[in-house]
């Protein structure tokens, strides 16, 4: 744009569809207007395509930096490469993208090491032995695989813990509670129930209340969505892993902002920590 | 020469055709007769094809015929107008006439323009002044039978079956459909022809045969035998159709029309209908005649409320004056309306008869009660004779003069003070006509007042009180019952 | 009368031969609290469904019964939590639970009614229509929601989607008495009958003085009423009001009214075939479950068996 | 003849009036740029909706084209990153671009063959088919792809999705191709005409002794072949496939048909209409993100526009 307009920044979310990102993207356009830019969100749907779409859009539309939560590692490198042929940096938040010369630089929550700290707290509160279930994202989402793997990468080590189902909740709430609710059935002896994001583990938690086993089994999420993190100081669920959408949202905003001021010098990777919750520290979040 | 042999169909609980035998003969045109529901058009789908699964044998010149499939019918050379019309309404006349024939260069490439020529000739031999391009929807169902016609007629097959090709037509173009018989005949087609009109079988039938309840009662030579010894095989008793009677008493006038004009549904700068004016008095029985096209169903559409936006003029009942803007107030005030075409615009053919017939006559703030609707729907079967296991089922398994009773029935059923028939007897036997002819006569004695649409002249005389002419949109004359002959009518139709 | 009953069990014969199937797998299927438990689950789309069997039985189809179902659901929650607050003229409405839920069918009953306007006003395709209004609502949930759910809306709202009655859960006396309206309505009413005719041939309906506008506004008016209802339900059991509930509800709704023998060219059908193809749904949802068959074999499996239920169901009709 | 082209031109105006409107609110419309930009993203859904066109004017649906798109993209990338291999007889088969392109047209077709054997033979309703195949494929997918996406094909492979013949992009072309394929196909071939028969009455068009069935299947083969396509062009604009590629693009492929006035209930529409109805989605997607209009907000006016858009076309036929 001219001179005289504020230089525009664009924040591109893999969907709106999930309070988490609706958090992330909130906050990356807030801090970006609080930086005196202009902000605006644009919403993928989880589709790689349409992604595609909003990125030609944007270049179409002359924007000048894009904070981008991608949908695919790899199926998203193609746009970012796009933007940047354009001459359009772009910060990666949340997700990573399998190229390191792609994005300018990429603020990342490590899923998979965040779920070895869960699977080592479930292990833990299991004492080593007991049945469980396990209550996976979308099937063909990566960030599920990214915490199923990091959670199995430990707990698949102890064989007193048997997985007796492992179905998917499709991220959603009300299909997390009816599957477990059919699990349940199955397997009323399970001792906990590992779930692949905190929506799950609410309707999850839900589900128990409502054959009165919310006390006997371990319901442990991922997120830190709020409502998550009362539950845990209550005792009502056991462990979360806290990742830090506003952190990442604020740091890529920064750096946005530094771009358009001059900066060029920006680390690849800077990773945020997923921050393990139990109601040991809950309080302090 | 085309044989059935020994022919057996069943529908789910029914034995339609019993082992029934049927000759007919090259160069000829052979009749076939019988009552509403007597097996007549089931016959003729067994011979091409449509149905399959029947016993017995079809043999043609000689040869056994095994048809698996309607193409096998057409390749044999038999061609056939379905007694229903089974066009396409979407798509224009050209397309319909060669639909399942059509022209084409390889690659299935279509020759647009030379099917385009060839639909003109078949047009014209069939006598119908339309552009080949016209969509089927809009034309009427008389023209639409045209159009079945010259179908049949493309595929210039040795053997043509036609089932009741004319119930929709007016004289002038049943004269024209025999005359193409005649010239089929000549060049040595055989000819299978379904009619309920006796007249019109003395005139061009060579052979009959009478079928009842699916099986052959009679077959002979036609100059052998009288109407009424077919009327008594076909009906198992005589019956005659007397001439009006005594003519209606002067009366208030119940329906006034005056300046009555119809805007195209297209073209807006052009009408329809043309500053119509006419009475009809309490118990009269009004007749409209006219030739195709003349407009009389869309001024029947016009007084039940189907068009206001693209009417004008007046309307009063009882001297009020009124206005419809939709067959709901024009129901509310007395009118009813029969249809012509009673598979789009008069039955749910997916419903049973006695919810057909009650469905003009329930309120949406009522519920439901079957068993009533059950008893008003056989006291109707009863009164019109329609042949049907019972009121339950449904409308598309009944034959098509049965379908048309159920019309009448359904509106006969609002009690209404102004009956429109339009077409009223299309399809409908002799027996059954004579019926309803008497319950016309009945309603109009009782104080009820009746306006029928008529193509056929035997009709509008043997009923009607009063008859006005109609041609091109506009009532071109006036008569009353006695004075009334057929080449008057006719020349004021024209 | 006798044909009538024998065609409506053959169209059990699917859904028994799958509980056949599945019991012999599972011991855990044929168990009382299983069964509440697929009952429970079912509520939700046997209410959605029943609108929906009056659309199409109307040849109609209604795609925005999952967005009106979101919408009254959030309107429900946020009523019940925060209620309505003007500070400009510091005004604040606040309601009950019993508030939140009536507004909710209001509001959803409206939805349809506007659909039904927008359908017969400008004599739209009802595809076209109520797809654009699954669109709006969505859009007009995440306005209101700004995405995030809104919770904690108290035990007593619990007790719709959690609690029992005589033994019987709450959401499963709702659908029941949804079901038995609606065959009510098909069976016994002229209303009925005239959506059976509708659908059937609407010209013909037309002529016979059937006012058919203000027909099928009423069915698109029932049809978002039906969507509100089960919004009540799925906010209830979770208490907790979700933006994107009743994601493509529709289609599970359009599936189950299509395996329970409903023609989608209108006038053929009936209310207990939807039943049973809801329940054939729940059961195959339950059942792959149970058997803890693999998330990526289920669709596969659950796209067969559906299948394999609507050949069955087209068979032994014949 | 003069009325039909008027009727066409008048289907246009909706998509006038909407480009006016945007290009008078962003400059950046009118670009060359980014009016490529349009046509290169509306190409997927023009492919798409080619083939849905002729299903649903021969009165049918395919519910199942966004998962065929997706199978068909994941045997295309699979195939050609990492060929067939079958370690047990030691046999590894390589394929090229080509051999990955080809294979997924003969998968796609198959599948769409799959649908149409399946409604014509069991005389099944087609939503509850094609429904079945949505689960299906989606679950093929997910089987074939462990739920994770197959990336780097090469950069041979981008170019149909990425690159430019003669100052037009290829997805341009290629769609530009299958519009005139179609085109020819409705307008000038027996076939083309079989479709709108059968659409236009069934009954009718079997009396008339037109083999129905064959005609049913090779118009499902077409759908599932026009969606491999679609499925093609994803998967190289991205140089990747993803398993949940193709979601709901149903209801978008349905909207183009019926927007550009094809009626569902078959037998009426065009083509051409489909390509304005599918140009109308286009532009406005496009529009909505140089407005700058907020996510939630485009979902409202999105669904208001589409429903003013077929208001518009429906009163200018009058
Ligand atoms: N599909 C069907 N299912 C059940 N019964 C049928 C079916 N089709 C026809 N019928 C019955 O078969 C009998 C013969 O019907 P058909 O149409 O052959 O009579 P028709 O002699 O042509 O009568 P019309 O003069 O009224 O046309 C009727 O009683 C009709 O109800
Ligand atoms: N929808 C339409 N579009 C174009 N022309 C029409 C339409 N409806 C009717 N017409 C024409 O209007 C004229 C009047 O037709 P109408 O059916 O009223 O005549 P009719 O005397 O009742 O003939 P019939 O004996 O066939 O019933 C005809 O020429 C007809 O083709
Ligand atoms: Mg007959
Ligand atoms: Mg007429």
């Amino acid at each position: 744009g001219t001179k005289s307009e504020k230089q525009k920044v664009a924040v591109v979310i893999s969907t709106l569809n999930n309070p988490w990102f609706v958090v992330m993207a909130e906050s990356a356009a807030a801090s970006v207007e609080q930086l005196g830019y202009e902000a605006k969100i644009f919403d993928s749907q989880n589709n790689s395509a349409l992604e595609s779409d909003n990125f030609e859009n944007l270049i179409a539309s002359g924007y000048d930096v894009i904070l981008f939560n991608p949908t695919d590692a790899d199926g998203s490198i193609s746009n970012i490469l796009k933007a940047k042929s354009a001459g359009i940096p772009v910060f990666c938040m949340d997700r990573e993208v399998n190229s390191d010369d792609a994005a300018t630089s990429q603020i990342l929550s490590d899923n998979y090491s965040g779920c070895v700290e869960l699977g080592v707290e479930f292990v833990k509160a299991l004492n080593e032995k007991g049945k469980y279930a396990e209550i996976i994202g979308l099937v063909g989402d990566n960030n599920t695989w990214a915490r199923s793997g990091g959670f199995h990468s430990v707990v698949d080590k102890f064989p007193g813990l048997q997985m007796v189902s492992q179905q998917s909740g499709d991220f959603d709430r009300n299909k997390a509670m009816e599957v477990l609710e059919t699990v349940l059935q199955a397997h009323p002896d399970i001792a906990a129930v590992f779930c692949g994001n905190d929506a799950m583990a609410l309707g999850a938690y839900q589900a128990l209340q409502g054959v009165g086993k919310a006390d006997k089994v371990k319901v442990f999420g991922f997120d830190g969505a709020d409502e998550v993190v009362d539950k845990i100081k209550e005792g009502k669920i056991v462990a979360t892993g806290m990742q830090f959408p506003k952190v990442m949202a604020q740091t890529a905003a920064q750096f946005a902002a530094d771009y358009l001021r001059g900066r060029r010098e920006f680390p690849q990777r800077v990773p945020v920590e997923v921050e393990l919750i139990t109601a040991a520290n809950a309080k302090e979040y | 020469m085309l044989e059935a042999i020994n022919i057996s169909k069943s529908f789910p609980g029914v034995k339609v055709l019993d082992k029934v035998n049927f000759l007919f003969y090259p160069g000829k045109v052979n009749a076939i007769l019988g009552e509403n529901g007597a097996g007549k058009s089931t016959l003729l789908k067994v011979l091409t094809g449509v149905y399959c699964d029947f016993e017995g044998q079809i043999r043609l010149h000689g040869e056994n015929m095994q048809f698996k499939h309607i193409k096998d019918a057409q390749h044999a050379g038999i061609a056939i107008i379905h007694q229903e019309l089974n066009l396409i309404p979407s798509l224009s006349i050209t397309e319909n006439l060669f639909l399942g024939r059509e022209l084409h260069h390889s690659l299935g490439v279509l020759r647009t323009s030379e099917m385009e020529s060839v639909a003109r000739s078949l047009l014209r031999r069939v006598q119908l002044e339309k552009d080949p391009s016209t969509l089927v929807k809009n034309l009427k169902v008389g023209e639409q039978q045209l159009i079945e016609i010259a179908k049949a007629l493309l595929a210039n097959a040795g053997v043509i079956l036609m089932d009741e090709p004319t119930s929709a037509l007016s004289d002038s173009e049943i004269d024209n459909l025999h005359r193409i018989i005649q010239e089929l005949k000549t060049e040595g087609k055989t000819i299978v022809y379904i009619s309920h009109k006796m007249e019109e079988l003395f005139r061009i039938a060579d052979y009959y045969t009478v079928l009842r309840d699916g099986i052959t009662v009679e077959a002979g030579e036609m100059k052998a035998v009288s109407e009424a010894h077919l009327i008594r095989k076909m009906v198992g008793r005589e019956v005659v159709i007397r001439p009006k009677g005594q003519k209606c008493k002067e009366s208030s006038t119940i329906l006034k029309v005056a300046n009555l004009h119809l805007q195209h549904p297209l073209v807006k700068a052009k009408n329809v209908l043309h500053d119509i004016s006419f009475e009809l008095k309490r118990g009269e029985i009004l007749g409209f005649f006219g030739l195709m096209g003349a407009g009389r169903t869309e001024l029947m559409e016009c007084l039940f409320g189907m068009v206001p936006d693209r009417m004008s003029g007046m309307l009063a009942i009882d001297g009020k004056p009124c206005q419809f803007n939709s067959p709901k107030d024009a129901i509310s005030q007395g009118l009813a309306f029969a249809t012509e075409d009673r598979k789009m615009e008069g039955l749910v053919l997916g419903m049973d008869i006695s919810s057909n017939i009650s469905l003009t006559t329930l309120k949406v703030t009522e519920l439901l009660n079957t068993d009533q609707e059950r008893q008003f729907a056989q006291d109707y079967i009863r009164q019109l004779a329609i042949k049907t296991p019972s009121e339950d089922q449904f409308c598309n398994n009944l034959s098509g003069g049965n379908q048309q009773k159920v019309v009448l029935a359904k509106w006969l059923a609002t009690k209404p003070q102004i009956l429109i028939l339009d077409e009223p007897t299309r399809g409908i036997d002799i027996n059954a006509k004579s019926e309803i002819y008497e319950l016309i006569q009945r309603l109009a004695n009782s104080g009820k007042s009746i306006i029928l649409v008529s193509s056929e002249i035997p009709e509008i005389l043997a009923l009607s009180d009063r008859i006005l002419v109609m041609a091109e949109g506009r009532i071109t004359a006036e008569f009353s019952a006695g004075e009334a002959r057929e080449d008057d009518l006719l020349k004021y139709a024209i | 009368m006798n044909k009538e009953i024998l065609k409506k069990t053959q169209s059990l014969i699917a859904l028994l031969i799958l509980c056949l199937m599945i019991s012999l797998l599972s011991d855990k299927f044929l168990t009382t609290n299983n069964l509440w438990n697929v009952l429970r689950q079912i509520s939700v789309n046997v209410c959605i469904s029943m609108g929906m069997t009056l659309v199409v039985l109307m040849a109609g189809i209604d795609l925005s019964v999952g967005s009106i179902l979101a919408f009254s659901s959030a309107i429900c929650a946020g009523l019940i939590s925060h209620g309505i607050a003007i500070p400009a003229f510091d005004i604040y409405i606040g309601f009950t639970v019993l508030g939140g839920i009536m507004a909710a069918i209001t509001v959803g009953t409206g939805l349809g009614l506007f659909n039904g306007w927008v359908i017969t006003k400008f004599d739209l395709p009802p595809f076209v229509a109520t797809l654009a209004m699954l669109t709006i609502a969505r859009g007009g949930v995440m306005l209101y929601t700004q995405g995030i759910p809104i919770s904690n809306l108290g035990s007593g709202f619990e007790f719709i989607g959690s609690g029992w009655i005589l033994g019987i859960p709450v959401p499963v006396w709702i659908s029941v008495i949804m079901v038995l309206a609606m065959v009510f309505i098909t069976k016994k009413t002229v209303f009925g009958r005239y959506i059976y005719a509708i659908g059937g041939n609407e010209k013909a309906s037309f002529l016979s003085g059937i006012s058919i506008h203000k027909v099928k506004i009423a069915v698109y008016g029932i049809a978002g009423m039906m969507a509100a209802v089960a919004g009540i339900l799925v906010t209830s059991r979770l208490n907790s009001a979700q933006p994107n509930a009743g994601l493509s509800y529709e289609l599970d709704a359009i599936a189950a009214v299509v395996i329970g023998g409903t023609s989608l060219s209108g006038g053929v059908g009936t209310v207990s075939g939807t039943v049973i193809g809801a329940v054939i749904i729940g059961v195959l949802n339950n059942g792959l479950v149970l058997l803890n068959v693999s998330p990526f074999w289920q669709q596969v499996v659950k796209g067969l068996v559906i299948l394999l239920a609507v050949i069955i169901d087209k068979r032994s009709k014949r």
